[in-house]
């Protein structure tokens, strides 16, 4: 079971943690992204999300279809944040629960390492001298 | 013909609009549109990628174009 | 900063991943070990955690200590249960924060992996004809 | 002299107690300790492993005993 969803309000691990949560799964994995205080040096004082919706949806639910036919997955949930976002602010959340515990840390590293990959959403940082597009150039 | 391409990110910026028209030939390919884009905004050139994606889907340089498709310029993505 | 505790009462994830989260910090992986219904294809009715608690809580801190050595973790949280414990219940919890996400996945596996190997906790699983102490036998 | 041992799990099943005395020479190691109990108790032999803990540590076989050591025998650990 897949459970995929775009939010411009708070995520919540609580609630991932406990949807992937299941009697047949002896181990959940959990990745939390958060935004933080600083990129090399610089001090960041908000990030600004934005997703391709329609497409950040599907390929998010690609990834969680490709590692469910890799590993024998329970339950997954990709929860990512569109909009402004402030240092400490939870960006992303992947929850993976399978029958035992290195399933889950394989599958849940890759889904976060293709997420990054793939799917169209952009983040800006805003420093408090200037802003970039995250990973724009080489 | 004319198609409607959707610029988000950096394309947006390089653009100067989040959606804009743009002349191709009938059944140019996406690889063809990557060469123009990059003629008329050359900033395109210094992106660490630069994808289409047609439909929801990504495409590759030899996908043929039609005039109704849902056009969009991946520039780097950067979510997580 | 660490955070080791046994518990013969019901676990927090929600409080291990707040906890560790800092802005400091882009990366939060979350292990949480639950019990399976089945082990084997036999029904699992219950489990008894037991620890030998003064070396339980020192063996712990031990692992924290020597993944902070390892990897640059900003904040690490060890909970783990004793007392009976049914399908679904929550036995243990790990979470790690890092500036970067590789080294929370390395670090919580590490610290699963060591968990199970060193910290003086056992467990019996109870099936509807009979008990067995999990591993005690080649 | 007799040192006080715990025992748990499994190994509280075998010795049927969860704390009993046992008698050691002076100094004897927790190897020697190990070969006694295997005497005593056969079923430890079975084990998929067989620890010895001094207060509150694991210690290597040559490790030397003292009569107010806590000393815990250590079965195969299943904890998580």
């Amino acid at each position: 079971m897949i459970d995929i969803q775009l939010f411009d309000t708070d995520l919540d691990t609580q609630y991932c943690t406990e949807w992937v949560s299941t009697p047949e799964a002896g181990g959940v994995v959990v990745f939390v992204g958060t935004v933080r205080n600083s990129t090399s040096e610089k001090k960041v004082v908000r990030l600004e999300f934005e997703a391709y919706e329609k497409m950040a949806v599907s390929e998010m639910r690609k990834i969680a279809e490709q590692a469910a036919e890799r590993w024998p997955i329970r339950k997954i949930a990709i929860h990512h944040r569109t909009g402004v976002l402030y240092p400490g602010d939870i960006a992303v959340i992947i929850a993976v629960s399978t029958p035992h515990r290195k399933a889950a840390f394989e599958a849940c590293a890759y889904a976060i390492d293709t997420l990054k990959e793939t799917v169209p959403i952009w983040k800006k940082e805003i420093f408090e001298d200037g802003e970039v597009w995250v990973a724009a150039h080489p | 013909m004319n198609i409607s391409i959707l610029a988000f990110g950096i394309a947006r910026d390089i653009v100067g609009a989040s959606e804009f028209d743009f002349a191709v030939e009938e059944s140019q390919t996406v690889g063809e549109l990557k060469q123009e884009l990059v003629r008329h905004y050359p900033d395109f050139a210094k992106l660490a990628s630069f994808a289409i994606a047609v439909n929801g889907n990504y495409v590759s340089d030899e996908h043929p174009l039609q005039g109704d498709d849902e056009v969009v310029i991946i520039p780097p993505v950067s979510g997580g």
